[in-house]
């Protein structure tokens, strides 16, 4: 710009602009972050995956009792914990936090992990006994953890229509919505 | 082909509502309170609609008709949604797909029944009533259409037993909560299209009606008119 | 030569040069009321539609009205603008971008206004990411995007020179109008392309402008509803359209007149000759009321005349004579006299009583074939709320401020036309009318 | 351009405000978008079935629960159950809504405060509640004044009510008061002419023609959804069959609707069109001769005072065109289809359970079902049979109780009396304390406060008993004048036995398990709180048991001990068990008592289906065994002139929408938004006016208008309509609650407020049809006062 354009208020002129473009630009940051905002999820213990998967050989059904029978999965209760952990198994620490809960009769509320939108019918029973769909499949190598993961994982549409497609079985949008 | 449909005798009904809140119990349905009820905003996916018959002079009569989604397989609202919000599935039924919907009621003007609602506000639900709902039905967020869904997830329920039982699925297994309620039994429902069902022979009944016909909505709700039996039942 | 122009122009730069504070005043209500209509918005957003009166049958009220409302004064610019371009008619010079910019400006309220109307604003844009082609509001999508920019094209075209003029004239606004006058120079290369390129758009914009609304008219027409489903409303609509946005130009440009003191530009004739245009429109506008009422009524259809008699004789029987005498009475008398039309004041009297009558048809459109559906049910009436009203109040502010904004940057009268219409076409006309008549040989 | 260090400082002052402004603005903005997104996500849990006995009217529909982990979330018929045959009414279907109202009793409450105010109360414990309570119990009883006690209850089909009417009965009291308003006229015009004590049943099912004199038999019957089945079956069953169906009443209500002919009549002429139709019948000959002669008494004996002549004198055809409104032509039409039908069975005006009905109207409707040789046939009159755990051996009274005994009655009631019970004679011996005071009060299944005509003097009644217990699920009106209000769990949360409800022709015995695993609040069931009270008063003799469960599974095996009937089943069953009972063979499909409480268990319980038509023994009890036709007690009613006393006031009509029938049903909002499908009345009350009388009266569709009683007056909204004859307006009974949680309380105007001490003459029943009112447009005045009593 030549001088005559350059006014004692450019300064503020390019902090307008500046402020407008990134005013937009971090507002619309500030929406799709929210969006995809993740609250962490604790788990009363720190659920050891693999000990229990790998190590001790247990199927998934032991805790989740219902996935081969129903349409959810289903969470362990203080009850099915109990039944190996009324006394102490191994040394770790976190499972003597366990067993005091036990003995202490805390309630055991485990957070999910995996979570479908409300708005959809998924049989657990339909796809892993019927369609012996592996757990893997969706729910990743989460039995190899030690640790429980802290980031909640949304299922979106795309994976289940992807799936859908390739094995040929409906895409009808009442199939799964409701 | 399966396709759904209802058949509702209006000689047998006497409009007792029983399905209008077995409808709204089973499909997780808002509470509307005396202010929103006030402002016509209750919502209903079956009602009852009273049509006054006699002129001033004569005695006057009442009828009252249940009237829901009709399902129908040429329907107004499927043909306007701008989002491909509200679908009509193989099977007929006529979906609304919640976290589609973007909720600008076209669909609710278009439809000649005015069946659709809308929801004005975010549900909510008073401790500890919120224990009472179903998790087999999603619970609208406020800003979206929603309408009678012929209790789809029934279907998807039924199904999933029917094949767990390795068997098709038979008459009866899938039926919504209006017609399992219907003290008068003045209900039907199951697969037009089969034509051992009951439905598909009540169809045929020389009482069947359909309403507002004439716009060609092909209607799968199926009215039997007040009156002498035609040998149908 | 050039600075006497200039000099005989100036009017035309005092609005951008120099601002009076009479106007901030003015800007600093409107804005005050646009603040308030983004509270009730906020509100809205909060709270979900049930703070509109809307309700069940009436799921649109107010601002589907306002839609169909703005979309109409959007014709107000570039379609009358384009005919009278393509006419050739010259007292064009000093409206067409007072009505241009309308358009432009309006289109945005409109589009504002459905978004205004949806229960999920969040997710206005699965309209085009799941888009069903069968839906006329997906089309309406398309050809007010089409319009919106054909006429923002249409509308910045002719301003290039004027820019360029500013440009020259206002050194410390060169950082904005130096871009924008793509290096005009006035040459005249750069005239014949311009000039070609206005011509052409010209073309293009009246298809889509006629487009525009009919396609608003089929979001009603394409349901079976009574008293929608009706082939008319194509041309109805257009006609309305046509006829609500001469009169917001005229209604534009007696304010403009007044505040500006733009006397010498914004003739009575100019008045004179739009308010023709507006008893022309007043009486296409009977003409298609008349047919459309006669041919329902005629017919006699019960569900039709449900609504029929509601407008007619029913609760909406005060509207609807009052948008009678609005869009007919009131204009007819006034435009169809000779003493009153030539005045300013009788056009704009008119104009604004076609305003509020116009408004009051698409009211009349939308609400009363929802207020009865073809199978019984009884609503509570609707009643706008405060929310629908303050944002009504708002988008009209705002627009009115925008409008005001745009004339402190640009000249709101065609300076370049202005002139060329002084230096060219005064011959260009005389040589234009004589190649009507039969050649006179001096012998 | 170059950018100096100044222009960069802008620049970046620039950006950082924007970000910091705009990245907020940003979230801001989207979590008001999505403020409507956080979904209620229903948990998932195994699902479950529980079989239950819906107690939301005296209908006894079985209930099938279903649950979802530990939360039921929806109510179905069982299938199984002959009553609600896997069907339920709107109300049932409701139900669940009461279990988990936000309004429910969770603690005992005490009052601390004035009467009749819920902000009266303060939460205590039970055991704060028991100890007072036993202490005034056992004071009483050492005293040696047990008759001081009083118990005012509902139906008793349920094991809670007969357990607290064994504990009044084992106290030494002989105040076990039953309130039970819109049944009696119809039980008592069966005991009147056949002797029997029940309520009638209708085999509508067979019948091929209905005529309903003001029975609003599709609304408000005694078992709604057991009514309408057989009404649905009525229409059509068979090909080219089908049942027709005449209303004869002065409103056009929903049951009218779905009759094939509404003809309206003047209010309060029920039975002088039924005498009409009586005249016409017998005048023609066309009356039942075999079963007039053979089976019946009073008709025609030669003597003066017979039916016969009765009808000559008193009920010419002409009279009962004028007073009833409807042309002789009509009456004589009605009267030919009646006689001619192959079951014509008539109706009584049954209007609902609070509404009290007329003995002359019931009493009329019955001697025309004689009339026709409808009784006891199919497709008639049938005569419910008890139910074998309808009683149980009588109480061994100690010296205290039996001294109690020998007091009369508080509400002057005794054997010779006609009816059953008096709550307004109650409201003034609780008032006067004579014969003698009442010192501990208890308040089951029933809302006297609300219902009562005698509201008004019953609540300052209350106010002179020292101790007043109210039992509530959900806070009903006299509960607010109560000292305590003990929390009864829901249905769905307590063990349950049911008998037949009335109306109902064969004896069954329903189990109710509860739905969901632990109660919601700290409730318990009042059965169990009688049965503790028996313990700590040394009662257990005449009250034997532990708990209510343990009640329910001792009563199961009483139930094998009587060797008939069968566990419930489907259609083919209940086939079978009929062919094998009329031939004379049971055959129960349960070999013991375990077998038996499994099965009913999984079934819902335990019926009879065999009806024994025709058993006269059973049927006729007076000591004629005949029907009687009672031309003494006609007469008694004819010799009433009745005063049509009509200054400029409209006859007020009141009826009892389904959904709100029995006073509840408004604490929910479903319930409220179907009041009326015919106007779309949704929470309010308001009154029905024909057009023309409207027109008199200055009135417009929509207006609140003030309706006035001597005494009272309410305000109500005006529906000018042709449902209602002309010189009356209909008012619905159910809103206007003083109480009932956030949904029903101050919401309407309760119409009962409007009626007086009227008695219908000779049976000394409340007359809920003889009120007259004043109807005009509401002033501002009005209005506000409406307003506070609504908030």
């Amino acid at each position: 710009m030549t001088s005559d354009g350059r006014g004692s208020r450019l300064e503020l002129r390019l902090a307008a602009l500046a402020f407008v473009v990134v005013f937009c630009g971090a507002a619309a940051a500030g929406l799709v972050t929210m969006r995809y905002r993740r609250s962490p999820v604790e788990q009363p213990i720190a659920f050891n995956h693999r000990k229990h998967v790998i190590d001790n050989q247990l199927p998934c059904s032991t805790c989740h009792q219902f996935y081969e029978t129903e349409t959810f999965s289903g969470m362990p209760d203080a009850d099915t914990c109990a039944t190996c952990h009324q006394e102490r198994q191994g040394k770790s620490a976190e499972e003597a936090r366990l067993v005091k809960m036990l003995t202490n009769h805390q309630p055991l509320v485990w957070n999910s992990l995996f979570r479908q939108p409300p708005h959809i019918f998924y049989s657990h029973r339909r796809h892993v006994v019927k369609a012996q769909i592996k757990c893997e499949r969706c729910h990743g190598n989460i039995g190899m953890t030690t640790f429980p993961p802290r980031q909640v994982k949304r299922l979106s549409m795309s994976d289940c229509i992807a799936c859908h497609e390739r094995l040929h079985v409906a895409t009808d949008c009442t199939t799964c919505h409701r | 082909m399966t396709r759904w449909g209802m058949v509702i005798d209006l000689d047998r009904c006497t409009a007792c509502q029983a399905c209008v809140v077995a409808c709204q119990v089973e499909n997780n349905i808002p509470l509307a309170d005396r202010v929103d009820c006030e402002h016509g905003r209750g919502i209903s996916w079956i009602r009852l609609a009273p049509f006054r018959e006699g002129e001033h002079g004569t005695r006057p009569s009442l009828r009252l008709i249940p009237i829901l989604c009709m399902h129908c397989e040429r329907p107004p609202c499927v043909k306007v949604c701008p989002a491909t919000a509200t679908i009509i599935g193989e099977e007929g039924l006529v979906g609304q797909i919640y976290p589609r919907c973007i909720g600008c009621r076209y669909c609710t003007t278009a439809c000649p029944y005015t069946v659709r609602r809308f929801n004005w506000k975010r549900p909510e639900w008073p401790e500890p009533m919120e224990q009472g709902l179903s998790p087999d039905v999603s619970v609208r967020p406020r800003g979206v259409v929603e309408k009678c869904s012929f209790c789809h997830h029934r279907l998807q329920r039924a199904k999933d037993k029917a094949r767990f039982e390795d068997r098709p699925l038979q008459e009866g297994d899938y039926v919504p909560a209006c017609v399992e309620t219907c003290p008068a039994e003045a209900m039907f429902f199951g697969d037009l299209d089969d034509p051992r069902s009951t439905v598909a022979r009540l169809a045929e009944s020389p009482r069947a009606i359909r309403l507002l016909e004439e716009l060609g909505t092909k209607p799968k709700v199926i009215y039997l008119s007040k009156g002498e039996s035609g040998g149908d039942v | 030569m050039e600075t006497f122009e200039l000099g005989a122009d100036k009017r035309l730069f005092a609005p951008i040069e120099t601002t009076r504070p009479r106007f901030w005043v003015f800007a600093g209500i409107l804005l005050t009321i646009g603040l308030w209509g983004g509270f009730a918005w906020w509100t809205q957003l909060r709270r979900g539609l049930g703070v509109t009166g809307l309700n069940i049958p009436v799921f649109w009220g107010l601002y589907i009205t306002n839609f169909v409302f703005f979309i109409g004064i959007s014709h107000a610019g570039t379609l009358i603008s384009a005919i009278l371009r393509l006419a050739h008619a010259e007292w064009r010079r000093s409206i067409t971008r007072a009505a241009e910019v309308i358009t432009v400006l309006v289109l945005f309220f409109g589009m504002a206004c459905v978004i205004l109307d949806l229960g999920r604003p969040d997710r206005v844009l699965y309209v085009i990411r799941f888009g069903n082609f069968t839906s006329p509001l997906l089309w309406d999508v398309t050809s007010v995007a089409c319009y919106l920019t054909a006429s923002t094209i249409y509308l910045y075209l002719p301003l290039i020179p004027d820019i360029a003029i500013l440009r020259d004239r206002m050194p410390s606004r060169r950082w904005l109008y130096r871009p924008l006058a793509l290096g005009w120079s006035d040459s005249p290369r750069q005239q014949r392309i311009l000039n070609r390129a206005i011509a052409v758009m010209a073309v293009i914009v009246i298809p889509i402008a006629v487009s525009v609304h009919t396609v608003v008219s089929w979001v009603f027409a394409m349901t079976v509803q009574p008293m929608w489903h009706s082939t008319i409303f194509g041309p109805y609509f257009v006609v309305g359209a046509i006829f609500s946005g001469i009169a917001a130009i005229i209604i534009a440009m007696a304010i403009i007149r007044k505040a500006y003191h733009l006397e010498d530009y914004l003739k009575p004739i100019h008045f004179n000759n739009l308010g023709l245009l507006l008893l022309v429109m007043s009486l296409l506008w009977f003409y298609f009321t008349f047919a459309e009422f006669l041919t329902t009524y005629y017919g006699g259809e019960p569900m039709h005349m449900v609504v029929f008699l509601s407008k007619t004789e029913g609760r909406f029987a005060p509207l609807f004579w009052a948008m009678v005498v609005f869009c007919l009475v009131i204009p007819f008398a006034l435009l169809a006299n000779n003493r009153t039309r030539t005045k300013v004041w009788g056009t704009v009297v008119a104009s604004v009583a076609v305003e509020i009558g116009m408004w009051l048809e698409r009211y009349l459109i939308v609400v009363p074939s929802l207020s009865s559906p073809r199978l019984t049910m009884t609503a509570p009436s609707y009643v706008p709320s405060w929310v629908e009203w303050s944002l009504f109040a708002a988008f009209v502010s705002m627009f009115i401020l925008l409008y005001a904004v745009f004339t402190k940057f640009f000249p709101i009268i065609s300076i370049w036309e202005i002139r060329e219409g002084r230096e060219h076409s005064v011959a260009e006309v005389t040589t234009r009318v004589e190649s009507y008549l039969p050649e006179v040989t001096h012998e | 351009m170059t950018i100096g260090r100044r222009e960069f400082i802008g620049l970046m002052a620039g950006a950082a405000a924007g970000t910091a402004v705009g990245f907020p603005a940003g979230r801001i903005f989207d979590s008001t978008l999505h403020s409507g997104d956080q979904f209620l996500y229903p948990p998932r849990g195994p699902e479950q079935f529980v079989l239950s006995v819906c107690r939301e009217c005296s209908g006894g529909c079985g209930v099938r629960a279903r649950r979802i982990g530990e939360r039921v979330v929806k109510l179905d018929g069982n299938p199984l159950h002959p009553i609600s045959g896997g069907r339920l009414c709107a109300k049932g279907q409701a139900a669940l809504q009461v279990l988990y109202h936000p309004d429910r009793v969770r603690v005992p409450l005490r009052r601390a405060g004035a009467r009749g105010s819920l902000a009266s109360f303060r939460p205590s414990s039970w055991d704060a509640a028991l100890n007072d309570i036993a202490a005034r119990l056992q004071s009483l009883r050492d005293e040696q004044h047990p008759e001081s006690l009083v118990l005012i209850r509902g139906d008793d089909r349920t094991l809670g009510t007969r357990i607290a009417r064994r504990f009044v009965d084992a106290f030494g009291s002989p105040n076990d008061i039953a309130f039970n308003g819109g049944g009696e006229a119809e039980a008592l015009a069966l005991l009147v002419t056949q002797g029997v004590r029940a309520t009638p049943a209708y085999d509508l099912r067979a019948a091929d023609y209905v005529l309903s004199l003001g029975s609003e038999m599709l609304e408000t019957p005694a078992a709604p959804v057991y009514t309408a089945r057989a009404y649905g079956d009525f229409r059509q069953t068979y090909p080219g069959h089908r049942g027709k169906f005449v209303h004869v009443d002065p409103r056009l209500s929903i049951t009218a609707a779905s009759a094939d002919e509404w003809i309206p009549i003047r209010p309060g002429s029920h039975a002088a069109f039924a005498f009409g139709l009586a005249t016409a019948i017998v005048g023609e000959g066309l009356y039942d001769r075999a079963f007039v002669a053979e089976r019946t008494i009073g008709f025609e004996d030669g003597a003066d005072g017979d039916l016969r002549s009765l009808i000559e004198q008193y009920f010419p055809l002409e009279k009962a065109a004028e007073q009833t409104g409807v042309s002789v032509n009509v009456i004589l039409r009605v009267a030919r289809e009646l006689a001619g039908a192959h079951n014509g069975l008539v109706l009584g005006p049954h209007k609902g359970p609070l509404i009290g009905g007329r003995l002359f109207d019931h009493l009329a409707a019955h001697i025309l079902n004689a009339l026709v040789g409808n009784i006891d046939q199919r497709g008639g009159v049938l005569i419910p049979e008890e139910s074998p755990l309808d009683s149980w051996p009588a109480v061994e009274r100690d010296s205290v109780a039996a001294s109690g005994h020998r007091r009369p009655r508080l509400d002057g009631v005794d054997a010779s009396s006609t009816i059953g019970n008096d709550l307004e004679q109650l409201a003034q011996a609780l008032a006067s304390g004579q014969p003698y005071r009442a010192e501990v009060l208890f308040v089951a299944g029933c809302d006297p406060i609300y219902a009562s005509p005698a509201r008004q003097r019953f609540a300052s009644a209350l106010e002179r008993v020292p101790l007043v217990v109210s039992f509530a699920t959900i806070p009903n009106d006299t509960s607010l004048y109560a000292d305590w209000i003990l929390p009864e769990p829901h249905y769905l949360e307590q063990w349950d036995l049911h008998t037949s409800p009335p109306s109902v022709a064969f004896p069954m015995v329903s189990v109710a398990s509860p739905a969901v695993p632990k109660p919601l609040h700290d409730t318990r069931a009042m059965g169990d709180v009688f049965l503790t009270l028996a313990r700590r008063i040394e009662l257990q003799r005449a009250l034997p048991w532990s708990d209510v469960p343990t009640l329910v599974r001792a009563e199961i095996d009483r139930l094998y001990q009587v060797r008939r009937g069968a566990i419930m089943g489907t259609d083919f069953d209940q086939a079978w068990v009929q062919m094998m009972e009329r031939a004379g063979w049971w055959s129960p499909g349960y070999a013991n008592a375990d077998e038996l409480w499994q099965r009913s268990l999984e079934a819902g319980g335990w019926w009879d289906p065999f009806y024994d038509h025709g058993d006269w023994s059973r049927v006729f009890r007076r000591k004629s065994g005949r029907f009687d036709f009672r031309p003494d007690v006609v007469r008694q009613f004819a010799a009433v002139s009745s005063s049509l006393d009509s200054s400029g006031s409209l006859a007020l009509v009141l009826f009892e929408p389904l959904s709100v029938a029995g006073g509840t049903g408004a604490e929910l909002p479903f319930l409220q938004a179907i009041l009326d499908p015919g106007f779309d009345a949704q929470w309010e009350t308001w009154g029905e006016i024909h057009p023309d009388t409207a027109a008199v009266l200055g009135i417009r569709d929509g207006s609140p208008i003030r309706v006035a009683s001597g005494h009272e007056a309410i305000v109500v909204r005006a529906r000018v309509t042709e449902r209602i004859v002309q010189g009356a307006i209909a008012i619905p009974v159910g809103l206007g609650r003083l109480a009932g949680g956030r949904w029903a309380a101050g919401v309407g105007a309760n119409p009962l407020r409007l009626l007086d001490r009227v008695r219908e003459p000779v049976s000394l029943l409340p007359d809920f049809g003889s009120a007259r009112v004043l109807v005009s447009e509401a002033n501002a005045t009005d209005r506000r006062a409406a307003g506070r009593i609504e908030r």
